[in-house]
């Protein structure tokens, strides 16, 4: 007969609010196999547990169910306590009360049943619960960072000042991502390239860090650190070894019109380029699409006139695989197109731009060298409008939630433009000017009194183009609603923070959650920010919700922290729910009967044949195995076996069917 | 005194999307109907089809199984493997005569917490409009108990 | 290709160059009208603005006598009665509780009721056998006014481009016209304040008929009774609001591809136009000059 | 009135529309967008999205005095609100709603005498006709609203262009309309 004790959880008022805590730790006491039952405040607090440790040694029970909040919360405490006071942590179980139950019902009799009931299910399942020891697996101390934007370069530095070798991987030709692109950074106005450029070297020259751009992640396997990344590093088509980024190469290259994508269209490149001058490595790109080469099979004017031969045409692309322990995902964002805005004129109106191109005019760096002129005749506008939440908090065309980032930098782009076109009117249509963070509002509260930029709370209903000049008919709902008609010379929309466009294809690859948006999802929204529900994968930047750069840092430091606590440990632990086969004495030695069903179900190849022998070496039998260290406990083929010979630890047979016993 | 019929049911969730939404579903605080009981596995893989016949023996009104969607499960294939099993265990529930709409099978991943909660209330409710489900004898006649 | 057909009240009394170049055009492509037997009006604005019943159960009436007649879409030429017909099909298959009112008051049981096309989704199935039997190019620069009713809401009319719709420019196109860009596609007419409003109607002709000239368009071309009405018949309160008075003519889609088929303007009704139908292009002398007749 | 009013006293406006128009006006977060974009805004006195935020309050004084704005009766059902409105607020459907209410407590605001009377004739005379008869229609506005020589420049040009006929249209069943207008005014006393 087990000695099973239960220990109910107030959690404060979460659950003693709603749920008659003591009826059921009164009623766990009558449960068949329960010896003690009792209910306290906090039973994760100190003296809870205290509590709990006491319990387990006086009463000397064998099993424990703590009826608190979800497992995936604290399963881990209450183990480590059960470890603490000489039980098997094994021998623990949670009944969900909290997020499962009294957050979820009214106060009453049938959600007391209900946490009753619960708590039966759990108590059934301990009493067949079975010692296990954990696995143990050792790490590879080497992380992979992928995206190379300030929040990847972030990580990255910090996971490599700690020791550890890091493997960055950007997909476009050089690293910098969006900051690279910005002009000057709220709130602070300081010259976005200028903080940025020192970093990216830095990276570039960092002992621990092995910079892979041009490079996409295309396959990982395995599980924490033990991690198989397989990485497809497109052909530049030049010999990163031999080139000395001199930019003959460039300046030679007869086609020049393509449009460049670093500069958002706003001037063009050649078909040989580095993306910007600061770009990190300095080693230019062919793009194969528009070279001349390889349209023609003429041309090869880079490879006449490159000084060091680093021309090559025939270059691949190259598969190489890489063991890593940790990933840190910092995939960035994108904007949302511009074409998505049908009533705000956009791809016939030439003057309407996003936020991003409005970055580029202004950036130093940039093709009017930080002249504000507008795109359709290069002359400075007389009057800019500004407008906010196109695409955001829009759940009929757009996005349903604030992109966050909006407001603060269109207060900037309407200062800069008052700072830079004297004379200029600048007009700021908005909802609301949500601007938390450490002096953004005084920053909105600046753009307003001291450079007399205009706000005008109220959406745009449309943007058309009227003798040669922009109509925006706006409105003042803090006059009541009252039409604004507004000539403007240029507009600028502050469009949506998307997740990139690959983003789920990738979370599939990866196998981490994702919300409806495709942002990638923390593993808890406010405990485990930076992790995602797969264990040795971590989360920094706009990858997991729109994003500003101090934010960005502060998570990617936080991801790399997580990082270099994993490779501070000399191995891992792995819980020891996997899968085992039955084996038995002569003569049947195994009710397995080798069909092997399993190993083909297996997505793990965690399942081979092995071949039982008699002492003269001969097979008498088949049967399926299963190596612990590469089973991951899915317990798919558990379902599948004809025999029941296979049984997954922690979730067997036995357990679940007892849970459901007493349904 | 006649009660009104409150029917049980029992769910079979995967850990990491079904059960992670429904913590969500808690932690925004959006309410259900409390005639759900939890079942938590690794994976939908995990689920042998007779635990769902053990469910109804054991006088469950009804049956919600749910995992992760399409090419998210985290384990690769595991809700694969269960939607193929689930296609031939149809047949067979429904042929030993339980009612097929005493069984919910859908996906809720771990950011779609009102989506469990709905899903809970609409099965609560379809099922409470079939009534309680008695036809054990027929599990029995299918050899089942 | 038969399908049926709901004239609506207009097209025999104000528009009624619509009916007949919607009539020709129609024969010249052998398109068979086949009209709604005893068909009665669909309630128009009038009807939804004032009794929500009537709204739906009007248009259900005109369904169900095409459902009766064993047609299974009915195309409706004017935008209004287009918009009508399809909102009511749509809520009445959309919500139980209106479906029910509506049988109520039409007692009579609804299984299904016909798809709703307009015309514009009808000629562009045509497009390409219409550009094949041009005899003479209409080769003008026209502006194509769409109005409100044919595109909104998308979620009901799901037709088109709901912001800048481009079929009618497309159809244009396709018999030798040069559609311009311009900025009032959809921009709002004033529509069944005709009569009322007067007023209101001049102004927000105002703004479309100054910019389809300011763009150097020959023509207005609409699809809707409504819209040529405010722009033809209103004309005078629309210059009264002009600083530089228009005398730009408005014709039906149907006028224009009835023109390049080399239909005589007799049969298209050029002459009722108030604004009179004068073209800088080969393809038009008004009034009605002798035209090759159609085979 | 028809009991239907009485018995609606205390249920606001708000919760009315969210039943039998399927609308709810709390979506609405008062963006302007509506406001900003409607052809008519500058004819109105109350500007669309007010029209929202006074039944947005469920007072019964700003239900009233959305009823008896003119607003309701300068819009013009172009639809171009609720096709550009990011909540997907069914507006012209409110309106519809409103312009009934207001016509059923007989809160109709005075300017607006010519739409309703625009709308009635047209109404009568498809009750009448079955079909619309532009030529009746117009006289009986004319006759409600007193504007006797209004368009009448316009008529015999019209007349001679065969835009206006002299008799109503022939081949609509007129008893079957008639019953429907008489069926649908009874479903709206009880």
């Amino acid at each position: 007969m087990s000695r099973v004790g239960v220990f109910v959880c107030h959690c404060g008022e979460n659950i003693a609010g709603t749920v008659d805590v003591a009826a059921v730790a009164q009623a766990a006491l009558a449960m068949p196999g329960v010896v003690a039952a009792l209910d306290y405040k906090y039973m994760c607090s100190d003296p809870g547990q205290t509590m709990l440790k006491k319990l387990i040694a006086d009463e000397r029970l064998d099993g424990v169910v703590v009826a608190a909040c979800s497992p995936r919360m604290h399963e881990p405490t209450f183990r480590r306590t059960t470890l603490e006071s000489g039980l098997n942590p094994f021998l623990c179980e949670m009944a969900n009360l909290r997020e499962h139950c009294s957050w979820v019902h009214d106060k009453g009799p049938a959600t007391t049943a209900k946490a009753i009931d619960l708590v039966r299910l759990q108590v059934e399942k301990v009493k067949r619960n079975r010692a296990l020891a954990p696995i143990r697996v050792p790490i590879t101390k080497k992380a992979l960072v992928l995206g190379g934007g300030i929040a990847g370069i972030q990580a990255a530095l910090d996971i490599a000042n700690a020791g550890n070798p890091v493997l960055l991987v950007e997909r476009s030709p050089s690293i910098g991502g969006h900051m690279s692109q910005l002009s000057e950074t709220f709130p602070t106005l300081d010259c976005s390239q200028c903080i940025l450029t020192p970093r990216m070297v830095e990276v570039a020259r960092h002992p621990q860090i092995t910079l892979l751009t041009y490079a996409e992640l295309e396959k990982l396997e395995g599980f924490i650190g033990n991690f198989r990344a397989t990485i497809r590093r497109k052909a530049r088509k030049i010999d990163e070894s031999l080139c000395n980024g001199c930019g003959v190469c460039q300046q030679k290259c007869p086609v020049k019109k393509i449009p460049d994508a670093f500069n958002e269209g706003l001037a063009n490149r050649s078909a040989i380029y580095v993306p910007f001058a600061q770009a990190v490595p300095n080693k230019p790109v062919i793009d194969v699409a528009s070279c001349t080469f390889f349209k023609t099979s003429k041309c090869k004017a880079c490879e006449k006139l490159c000084p060091t031969q680093a021309i090559r045409f025939d270059q691949e692309d190259k598969i190489e695989v890489h063991e890593v322990g940790a990933l840190v995902l910092a995939t960035g964002y994108r904007t949302m197109p511009v074409a998505n805005f049908p009533e705000y004129g956009y791809g016939q109106l030439t003057d309407v731009i996003d936020g991003m191109k409005f970055e580029r005019l202004a950036s130093a760096s940039g093709p009017t060298g930080g002249a504000i002129k507008r795109p359709s005749d290069g002359k400075a506008p007389q009057h800019v409008v500004f407008i906010a939440c196109a695409g955001s908090r829009d759940r009929a065309k757009g996005v349903p939630y604030c992109s966050k980032i909006c407001c603060m930098y269109t207060a900037k782009h309407a200062m800069l433009y008052r700072h830079k076109v004297h004379g200029g009117k600048a007009t700021v249509f908005y909802m609301d000017v949500r601007a938390a963070g450490k002096s953004y509002d005084e920053f909105v509260r600046r753009a307003i009194e001291v450079d007399g930029v205009s706000y005008i709370r109220g959406r745009v209903s449309r943007v058309y183009e009227e003798d040669g000049q922009l109509v925006v008919k706006g409105v003042d709902t803090l006059l009541g609603g009252e039409p604004v008609e507004i000539r403007a010379d240029m507009v600028v929309l502050a469009t949506a923070v998307e997740a990139q466009d690959d983003a789920e294809k990738l979370a599939q690859t990866l196998h981490v959650s994702y919300d409806p948006y495709h942002f990638f999802a923390e593993a808890h929204p406010k405990l485990r920010p930076v992790e995602t529900n797969t264990a040795g994968i971590f989360l920094a930047g706009a990858c997991q919700a729109p994003r500003d750069i101090p934010e960005t840092v502060a998570q990617a430091s936080g991801a790399a922290a997580k990082v270099c606590g994993l490779f501070s440990q000399p191995e891992l632990t792995r819980e020891p729910v996997v899968a085992v086969v039955d084996r038995q004495a002569p003569p049947l030695f195994s009710s397995c009967t080798g069909c092997l069903l399993c190993k083909d179900a297996c997505p793990y190849q965690a399942i081979s044949e092995e071949a039982i022998k008699n002492r003269a070496g001969e097979v008498i039998k088949t049967v399926a195995q299963v190596n612990p260290g590469l089973c991951q406990g899915c317990g798919t083929c558990v379902a599948l076996c004809r025999t029941k010979a296979i049984d997954l630890q922690g979730f067997s047979n036995q357990q679940l069917f007892a849970e459901l016993m007493c349904i | 005194m006649a009660e009104p019929f409150e029917p049980k049911l029992t769910a079979f969730v995967c850990n990491w999307c079904t059960y992670a939404g429904a913590d969500l579903t808690g932690t925004s605080r959006i309410k259900y109907q409390a005639n759900v009981r939890v079942i938590r596995l690794p994976c939908t893989g995990r689920i042998d089809f007779m635990m769902v016949l053990k469910a109804f023996a054991r006088g469950s009104d009804g049956v919600i199984i749910s995992g992760c969607h399409p090419n998210d499960c985290h384990y690769t294939s595991g809700n694969y493997h269960a939607r193929r099993r689930w296609m031939v265990f149809r047949d067979l529930i429904d042929f030993v005569g339980i009612d097929l709409a005493r069984v919910t099978f859908s996906w809720i991943s771990a950011a779609e917490g009102a989506k469990w909660a709905s899903l809970v209330n609409e099965t609560t409710d379809r099922v409470r409009a079939l009534g309680p489900y008695q036809e054990i004898g027929k599990l029995a006649a299918a050899g089942i108990e | 290709m038969k399908v049926g057909y709901y004239p609506g009240c207009s097209l025999s009394g104000t528009a009624r160059e619509f009916g007949e170049s919607m009539a020709a055009v129609a024969r010249a492509l052998d398109i068979e009208l086949a009209e709604i037997p005893e068909w009665t009006c669909c309630g128009s604005s009038s009807g939804h603005m004032t009794d929500r019943l009537l709204a739906l159960a009007l248009p259900a009436h005109v369904l169900l006598k095409a459902h009766d007649a064993g047609l299974a879409q009915v195309m409706a030429p004017c935008a209004a009665c287009y918009n009508r017909l399809a909102t009511a099909r749509h809520e009445i298959e959309a919500s139980r509780a209106a479906k029910a009112q509506v049988e109520k008051v039409l007692q009579r049981k609804i299984e299904s009721l016909p798809r709703v096309l307009n015309l514009l989704e009808l000629l562009a199935q045509e497009r390409d056998h219409i550009a094949a039997k041009v005899t003479r190019r209409f080769e003008e620069t026209v502006a194509c006014y769409y109005g409100c009713l044919l595109v909104r809401p998308a979620r009901i009319t799901g037709f088109d481009r709901t912001e800048d719709p481009v079929e009618m420019d497309k159809l244009v196109a396709a018999v030798g016209g040069k559609p311009i860009n311009w900025s009032c596609k959809t921009e709002c007419c004033g529509a069944s304040f005709s009569l009322s409003k007067t007023s209101v109607v001049g102004r927000l002709g105002a703004k479309i008929l100054r910019d389809a000239v300011a763009r150097k368009a020959q023509a207005v071309v609409v699809a809707c009774p409504m819209c040529h009405a405010n722009l033809d018949l209103r004309r005078s309160s629309i210059n009264r609001r002009l600083a530089a008075k228009t005398s730009i003519p408005v014709l039906y889609i149907t006028q224009v591809i009835g023109m390049a088929l080399g239909i005589p303007a007799k049969q298209l009704g050029l002459a009722r136009h108030l604004v009179r139908v004068t073209l800088p292009g080969p393809s038009a002398q008004t009034p009605p000059a002798p035209r090759p007749a159609v085979q | 009135m028809s009991t239907q009013h009485e018995e609606a006293v205390g249920q606001s406006l708000a919760a009315r529309i969210e039943e039998e128009g399927e609308v709810s006006v709390v979506d609405c977060y008062q963006c302007g967008k509506c406001s900003a974009g409607c052809p008519a805004a500058e004819d109105m006195d109350v500007a669309p999205s007010q029209v929202l935020r006074l039944l947005q309050t469920e007072s019964p004084k700003h239900d009233e005095r959305a009823l008896r704005s003119m607003s309701i009766w300068m819009c013009i059902g172009c639809e171009t609100c609720v096709s550009r409105c990011p909540q997907e607020v069914d507006l012209p459907r409110v309106m519809d709603f409103l312009r009934q209410e207001s016509l059923a407590r007989n809160l109709a605001h005075q300017d607006a005498d010519d739409v309703v009377a625009f709308h009635r004739a047209f109404m009568s005379s498809v009750e009448k006709a079955g079909r619309l008869f532009e030529l009746g229609m117009i006289g009986d506005y004319k006759l409600r609203t007193g504007h006797f020589f209004k368009d009448l420049g316009l008529a015999p040009t019209m007349f001679f262009k065969g835009k206006i006929g002299l008799l109503p249209h022939g081949g609509a069943n007129q008893v079957e309309v008639a019953e429907i207008f008489a069926r649908a005014r009874q479903a709206r006393k009880d």
